[in-house]
């Protein structure tokens, strides 16, 4: 523990951008991998434990494209649309035929899709770890800002993941698609009946989760190694997110993330040694003071 | 005065029903004709709402077969059966509670089979006004009754060429419930072919035309309601009051 | 009741059980058979003690690995670090794993559904997390090393193959006996309620709190009880006793064995170290062929082994009862009488 | 005998019990009636224990027992039967009214014996046989139909030989012919057991029939007391509740 | 063929490229296989799955290469060594598991132990427990055989040592330090057990060797962390002159990536002991110059043609460079060739005997022989070094190579300071 180090970063506006843009990219590639978590849950009622393994395929499908292609752009969106397709399709076929079964059924169909995929990578794309490259479009030398250090390609993340998270803020609240969902998380069977296919609504879930966790995979391949089972660390992180913000709110998932964020990025400087432990402090304190968390409803 | 065709909007034939192990409906058989108001009575658990449901697709039947403008529908998802023309309100009202009333009414906005518009948010609340001053506030808040008015409208959306209604009136207030009685009638007035399944008949008496009683299961009577009101058999026998 | 079994009754079963136990060795007279039936017991104990949980209590904890991982490490640091006899290093455990359910639980049995879950895992990962950062103590990431003595008790002396199998295989049955004791006493029968409707019991002026407090105390011991065998078959303890991932495999084991049946978890466990073990040895890509097995398991019974078996045993006979009794009620039926008008 | 105070409750600013002061004599049959969202079961809800009131009090026999947790109202005499009946749905009719009655008699923590105690038996057959349900003991509460549910939910509520036993809709979603059974049944109860009785009731023909005393409920507050015909000819209550038909249909 | 090499191969065929390669060595040569002459069993415990799933790819080729020599030339009168190499999943738990089934339920003569150094204390007490015959090949903790508590007669090592490296990084970057002035330092490493020992002790030596050094931060990012964003931004706060990091594999990659961004190479000298390995040096897209690193694996170090060879040969077979993990493999399955060879059996004691002291003929020590020391059964005299980077082929040009007279005395100091002697 080091409170004076803490201390005396708080007070140098240095410190404090340098470290607070640190906590946004973590917490804003997260929110991306957490907001699908949130969702899914929110609409669906399942703990999609496999959504790690989707923030993987992201960065795999991105990798490949990213050879084949050389371009960034076409390498994100390759990931982003490669795993929204496998969410329909994992959907589809494995998890709507557990639906109305135990929450923990779901959960074993979910950790043997990633007992499978972590394989699938593994004989792909090899046992090595792999390491996308920086594009070159990134590799300038970071800005100085008031002293704190800020990489251009982490300017370009924490920009594109917040039109991102903006853009699915207006989705789900303002369009009619996202009304939509959000009639299907509360009755379903009414949606139903009001001539909506839930089907379709449900599988459109996994798409936009998947796209989402494609999206995060694909944007963070430069900077990250990637190797089968890179999806169970974050996964990990994004409950914590998602229990902190409230389970089904995007908007508790984005606080959430960001949250972690800045708790991984100023706590590595007060607690080097404990930054994991905190995150799940965190969490324990802010299910006990809020069992919802922080945005999400009072359930009876 | 309604304009009733022998065209039948949709129809239930020799269905049964299943909940898990336990047969709910025997052999039922209904078919509501255009324009026409039918009621389905019978008392609770006599499998009036099981009826409207084994219609709407959320309690699909094992034999028999449903229809809704000829066409077959006893295999079909609920979602079909509504595009098909078929909108269901269901007993408990279940409006979406976190969403305003106006979004409850845009969720459900589709057009008709055959490309029916006639219902819009202007023409809801011009036959709900008491809704348009509600409609930024959550469905979540209002009364029962306005909810049971929501709901209804909710439907309408769709613009539906049948409607089946799984008693409006219940757990209302009196008032509430002379209200939805007086709502009924301008729809029948308007020519929306409607069952509706009620436990009281005297609700029924100034808004359908026919009557079917349904009792543990099976149909047990068939005529017009004024023929009903004068058959103190089957009131005593299978309504009771 | 003719179906409810008495105590006496599971005592003989029990006493068989065990009987046939130890005399397995003679007839597979193999320590890979032995070292199986040792983590049997350490998996049997812990996933039946979280099912004391899930299945009756409907608790669904993810965090139950904190009780296997923190009875392993108690175990093993005070056999290391004091000299200490077995029996009494096993009960100053257990008391430890009480204290420590009774502060836990209290802090999250009140939480509801999936945020139970979540914080009981918050606390196992706590746990963990102290296990790593805490090296000088625990050994940090590389584990507890250096084997943990076992002085002889009572005659048993634990660094005898066979004897380590009796003694694990006496704690399997002792501990399945006693958790079954517990689901068939009245608080057992209190659980089913409140997993049932846990908004009716307070009504009956059930103090739901105490009550589930009670049994994630209970569940925690046993639990532990769990860790003390594996610590004595690994020799040690390691951080992934106290890795979510233990609870998870608990998880799988009731799903994949059932919940509403007692031995549910047991069948579970052997089911998942069987799978485990002759997977590893057949094939390297041991994820694919594992996961395939779980899919076909959970998307073809949707639910586990046993429960399907008991659901199509129950079905029948329930519907034989309520057939009977519509045919009585038919019987006994008068006419209508109205009160009213 | 249970008199209320002054009792207040509000949901985000919505008064939903405002002010309410009622008096319930020992032994007593009320009813208590009133528009959808009057705030009638937040009325049963805070007299059990269910939400705490913000303010008044609550005097069973004298003793204030506002803000106390359901158990502990329970234990002091005060039984509850749901609206939509709350069982237990995997266990048998006898088993769950057993599980009340080890409740009710402080053995639901009891981990040394076996299920069900034998002295407990005696106590749940006479309940199973009041409230009609002695043929359906080994029927899965789930497998039960809805009257039966609601029987079963008052039977559990009468283990407890509550002094005051509130029903919170006891005939809703049931048929004329199973209404009147169930009243029957309620009404029966009643008489055999003498405690103090209040139900919450749509069904105004049941009301007037069986209540010695109606209150009525409107946003929150007490709009009228009094016998049935009081009630019936209040001016305030046939507009704000049963409408003109009612009284035309009822006349 | 004659019908138990199809069963053999048959049982395994399932196993990737290593295990394969094994089943191949031994089905390549059905006149040896007579039938009253069972193979020689050997089990290797390993990581095959997940983000640990290369130690397993790299160990098995390794170890297998050496066994298909061994084969190939006659193998024990005539019985060939079968490998057969299972995945603990990367828990200790599984790791003893496997090799107590290795011993109890397939018998094995000799059990190769490539897991984690978690796993390697745990398959250590099976060693203690059964007495068969152990190599562990990829466990660096150097108490594993230092600590005569832990230390086993039947036990011996094949890797290097935490210790060594160490003293040899230590004395290397205060050389470095010195020319360049560099006196503020940072560590940077991975928060477990080998993170925080590499540390530690690297400090330790630097200070020994040039007393001006001073550690002025740490920070510990946690094994297998996707993210060192916040560890950089610490560094970049911290300002020191130098960061040393023992992070290895896929993190290190990411480190490396993300410290690209920050540019925190030109700014700062960081002695990162893991990078020159050919699995970082050829995954790494734009890999910064001037990095100081220790030598894992590299064709060109030690600078023989044997050496060269050797890694030449490997890229041929198994269409990749080799890596740390194969060379400390190889070398382990070696030893215990030789000693087979050497003592005509496979009894555990008289292998332990042989293998106790032992010196073999090796393209990976220094002056071309690696030792078996008999004190304490580890592994001594193999090529240590460091160097600088460079963004291409041979990628670390000039390995200053380290004097193992140095590494012996301090590391001798340091088992008294430890009690072990």
């Amino acid at each position: 523990m080091d409170l004076s180090a803490l201390g005396s970063c708080l007070i140098s506006p240095s410190c404090v951008i340098t470290q607070s843009t640190s906590g946004l990219i973590i917490g804003l590639l997260l929110f991306l991998v957490a907001a699908g978590v949130s969702l899914i849950f929110g609409v669906l009622k399942v703990v999609n434990f496999a959504h790690g393994a989707f923030y993987m395929l992201g960065a795999y499908f991105a990798y490949s494209a990213y050879q084949l292609s050389g371009s960034y752009l076409i390498a994100v969106l390759a990931g982003g649309i490669g795993v929204a397709i496998f969410g329909v399709l994992f959907e589809r076929l494995l998890i709507s035929r557990v639906y109305g079964s135990p929450v923990l059924m779901q959960i074993l169909v979910c950790y043997a899709m990633i007992l499978i995929l972590d394989d699938v990578v593994k004989i792909i794309w090899g046992a090595d770890f792999l390491s996308f490259g920086m594009p070159p479009a990134f590799q300038q030398l970071p800005i100085l800002f008031a002293g704190g250090v800020v990489p251009v390609f982490y300017l370009f993340l924490i920009v594109i993941t917040l039109i991102i998270a903006a853009l699915l803020g207006l989705l789900i609240t303002k369009t009619r698609y996202g009304k939509i969902v959000r009639a299907a998380a509360v009755n379903p069977s009414m949606v139903s009946a009001l001539g909506i296919n839930t089907g379709v609504v449900y599988a459109s879930v996994f798409m936009l989760g998947g796209l989402l966790a494609g999206l995060a995979g694909g944007l963070a391949a430069p900077v990250r190694s990637l190797t089968a089972g890179m999806g169970t660390s974050i996964i990990i992180e994004s409950f914590i997110v998602t229990v902190i913000g409230g389970m089904g709110s995007v908007a508790g998932a984005l606080v959430g993330s960001i949250l972690i964020g800045l708790v991984r990025s100023f706590g590595s400087i007060g607690f080097p040694l404990f930054t994991e432990g905190l995150m799940f402090v965190m969490m324990a304190v802010v299910l006990v003071l809020k069992p919802s968390g922080l945005f999400g409803k009072e359930g009876r | 005065m309604t304009t009733t065709t022998n065209r039948t909007i949709f129809s239930a034939e020799n269905i049964d029903v299943f909940y898990g192990t336990s047969q709910i409906l025997f052999d039922v058989s209904i078919a509501v004709s255009e324009g026409q108001t039918m009621a389905l009575l019978g008392r609770n658990g006599a499998g009036k709402s099981t009826t409207l449901k084994a219609l709407a697709g959320l309690a699909p039947p094992k034999r028999g077969k449903t229809t809704v403008l000829g066409t077959e529908m006893q295999r079909r998802k609920p979602h079909v059966i509504a595009r098909a023309g078929l909108g269901y309100v269901p007993e408990d009202r279940q409006v979406f509670p976190e969403h305003s009333v106006e979004d409850n009414l845009l969720i459900a906005e589709k057009k008709g089979p055959n490309g029916e518009d006639y219902w819009t948010l202007a023409r809801i609340f011009e036959m709900l006004p008491m809704l348009e001053p509600l409609k930024g506030r959550m469905a979540g808040r209002l009364s029962g009754g306005e909810q049971q008015m929501l709901t209804i409208g909710r439907t309408l959306m769709g613009n539906p060429v049948g409607l089946l209604l799984d008693e409006p009136s219940e757990g209302l207030a009196p008032v509430i419930v002379q209200q939805i009685g007086a709502l009924l009638r301008k729809l029948r007035d308007m020519g929306v072919t409607v069952l509706l399944a009620e436990q009281n008949m005297h609700f029924c008496l100034g808004i359908a035309s026919h009557a079917t009683v349904i009792d543990k299961g099976e149909i047990v009577y068939r005529d017009t309601i004024e023929a009903l009101r004068a058959n103190e058999d089957v009131k005593a026998r299978y309504l009771a009051l | 009741m003719s179906a409810r079994s008495s105590l006496l009754r599971d005592s003989l079963i029990a006493i068989a059980a065990f009987l046939v136990l130890a005399a397995l060795p003679y007839i597979f007279p193999s320590k890979g058979f032995t070292d199986f039936v040792v983590r049997l017991a350490a998996f049997g104990i812990f996933a039946t003690s979280l099912n004391l949980l899930v299945g009756y209590s409907g608790m669904e904890s993810f965090g139950h690995g904190l009780y296997f991982g923190l009875g392993c490490y108690t175990f093993a640091l005070i056999m290391q670090n004091f000299a200490v006899s077995i029996p009494v290093a096993f009960l100053l455990t257990i008391f430890l794993s009480i204290l420590v359910a009774v502060v836990v639980g209290s802090i999250c049995v009140n939480l509801s559904e999936i945020y139970f879950a979540f914080l009981t895992l918050a606390f196992q990962m706590l746990l963990h997390s102290l296990i790593i950062a805490w090296t000088p103590i625990t050994g940090g990431d590389q584990g507890l090393t250096g084997g943990i003595p076992r002085p002889p008790f009572l005659g048993i002396r634990l660094d005898n193959y066979y004897h380590l199998y009796l003694f694990s295989s006496g704690l399997l049955v002792v501990c399945l006996l006693a958790m079954h004791h517990i689901v068939q006493s009245p608080f057992g029968y209190t659980l089913r309620m409140i997993r049932d409707n846990v908004s009716r019991a307070p009504f009956l002026g059930i103090n739901v709190f105490r009550v589930r407090l009670m049994a994630y105390v209970i569940a925690g011991a046993f639990g532990a009880v769990g860790g003390i065998v594996m610590s004595l078959f690994v020799s040690g303890a390691f951080p992934d006793f106290a890795y979510w991932t233990i609870s998870g495999e608990a998880i799988f084991m009731i799903m994949l064995g059932g919940l509403t049946v007692f031995l549910g978890p047991l069948v579970g466990a052997v089911m998942l170290l069987l799978l485990n073990d002759v997977v590893t040895k057949l094939t390297s890509h041991y994820g694919i062929v594992l996961g395939g097995i779980i899919l076909l398991f959970a998307l073809g019974l949707r639910k586990g082994v046993l429960d399907f078996v008991a659901d199509m045993w129950r079905d029948r006979r329930q519907a034989t009862l309520s057939a009977e009794n519509r045919s009585e009620v038919a019987a006994s039926a008068k006419p209508a009488v109205a009160a009213g008008e | 005998m249970l008199t209320i105070e002054n009792l207040s409750k509000s949901f985000g600013g919505v008064a939903a019990t405002n002010d309410v002061s009622l008096h319930f004599p020992k032994g007593s049959l009320s009813a208590v009636i009133g528009p959808n969202g009057a705030g009638k079961t937040t009325f049963f809800n805070l007299i059990t224990g269910a939400f705490r009131p913000d303010k008044g009090r609550i005097l069973l026999d004298g003793t204030d027992i506002a803000g106390l947790s359901p158990p502990e109202i329970v234990r002091r005499g005060i039984g509850r039967a749901f609206q939509i009946a709350r069982i237990f749905p995997t266990l048998t009719v006898h088993d769950a009214i057993l599980g009340a009655v080890q409740a009710h008699r402080h053995q639901h923590t009891v981990i040394g014996r076996r299920f069900p105690l034998p002295e407990l038996e005696d106590r749940a057959a006479h309940v199973m046989q009041l409230a009609g349900l002695t043929s359906k003991a080994k029927i899965v509460s789930r497998n039960l139909s809805h009257g039966d549910q609601k029987l079963l939910d008052i039977a559990l509520a009468l283990v407890l030989e509550p002094q005051v036993l509130l029903l919170d809709e006891p005939t809703a979603g049931m048929g004329p012919e199973e209404r009147w059974a169930m009243i029957d049944t309620v009404h029966r109860m009643w008489e055999l057991e003498r405690m103090t009785l209040i139900f919450i009731e749509h069904d105004m023909s049941i009301v007037f029939k069986i209540a010695q005393s109606v209150k009525v409920l409107s946003y929150g507050r007490v709009l009228a007391e009094g016998t049935p015909d009081e009630i019936r000819r209040h001016p305030e209550v046939i507009k704000a509740y049963l409408g003109d038909e009612f009284e035309a249909a009822h006349a | 063929m004659t019908s138990r090499n199809r069963h053999a191969v048959g049982r395994r065929s399932v196993l990737k490229g290593a295990g394969a390669a094994a089943a191949t060595a031994i089905a390549g040569f059905p006149f040896i296989s007579r039938a009253q002459n069972k193979p020689i069993k050997a089990g290797m415990v390993t990581i095959g799955s997940g983000r640990g799933a290369m130690v397993g790819s790299a160990s098995s080729k390794g170890a297998s290469w050496e066994i298909e020599k061994f084969n190939a030339a006659g193998g024990l009168n005539g019985r060939p060594i079968e490998l057969i190499v299972r995945d603990s999943k990367g828990k200790p738990e599984e790791s003893a598991r496997i090799a107590r089934e290795f011993v109890n339920s397939d018998g094995v003569d000799i059990l190769f132990d490539a897991d984690s150094s978690a796993a390697a204390f745990a398959i250590q007490e099976v060693a203690k427990e059964t007495g068969v015959l152990t190599v562990h090949m990829n466990s660096e903790t150097s108490s594993l055989t230092a600590d005569p508590k832990i230390r086993s007669w039947n036990a011996f090592r094949s890797a290097r040592q935490g210790i060594h490296d160490s003293i040899a990084g230590g004395s290397y970057a205060a050389e470095v330090s010195k020319t360049k002035g560099l006196k503020t330092w940072m560590g940077c490493s991975p928060d477990y057990a080998y993170g925080r020992d590499s540390n530690k002790l690297f400090f330790e030596y630097l200070k020994h060797f040039h007393k001006d050094a001073e550690v002025i931060g740490e920070s510990w990012p946690k094994l297998f962390q996707p993210d060192y964003t916040e560890q950089l931004t610490k560094i970049l706060q911290t300002k020191p002159q130098a960061v040393y990091t023992c992070l290895w594999g896929g993190d290190l990659t990411a480190f490396i990536d993300q410290s690209n961004i920050y540019n925190l190479f030109a700014q700062i000298q960081v002695f990162a002991i893991n990078i020159a390995d050919y699995s970082i040096l050829t995954a790494v897209k734009n890999l910064p110059k001037g990095i100081h690193s220790g030598s894992r694996y590299l064709s060109t170090f030690p600078a023989t043609k044997e050496n060269a060879d050797w890694a030449a040969e490997y890229r041929k077979k198994f269409n990749e460079h080799p890596v740390n993990w194969s060379w400390e493999n190889a070398s382990g399955a070696k030893f215990v060739t030789e000693a087979i060879k050497k003592t005509n059996s496979v009894d555990p004691k008289k292998l332990a005997e042989a293998m106790s002291g032992m010196t073999i003929d090796s393209p990976f020590g220094v002056g071309g022989k690696l030792t078996l020391r008999a004190e304490d059964n580890t592994l001594v005299n193999y090529a240590t070094g460091w160097g600088e980077t460079i963004q291409k082929d041979p990628y670390v040009p000039d390995v200053k190579a380290v004097d193992w007279k140095v590494i012996l005395e301090l590391e001798h100091e340091w088992k008294k300071a430890n009690k072990y002697i």
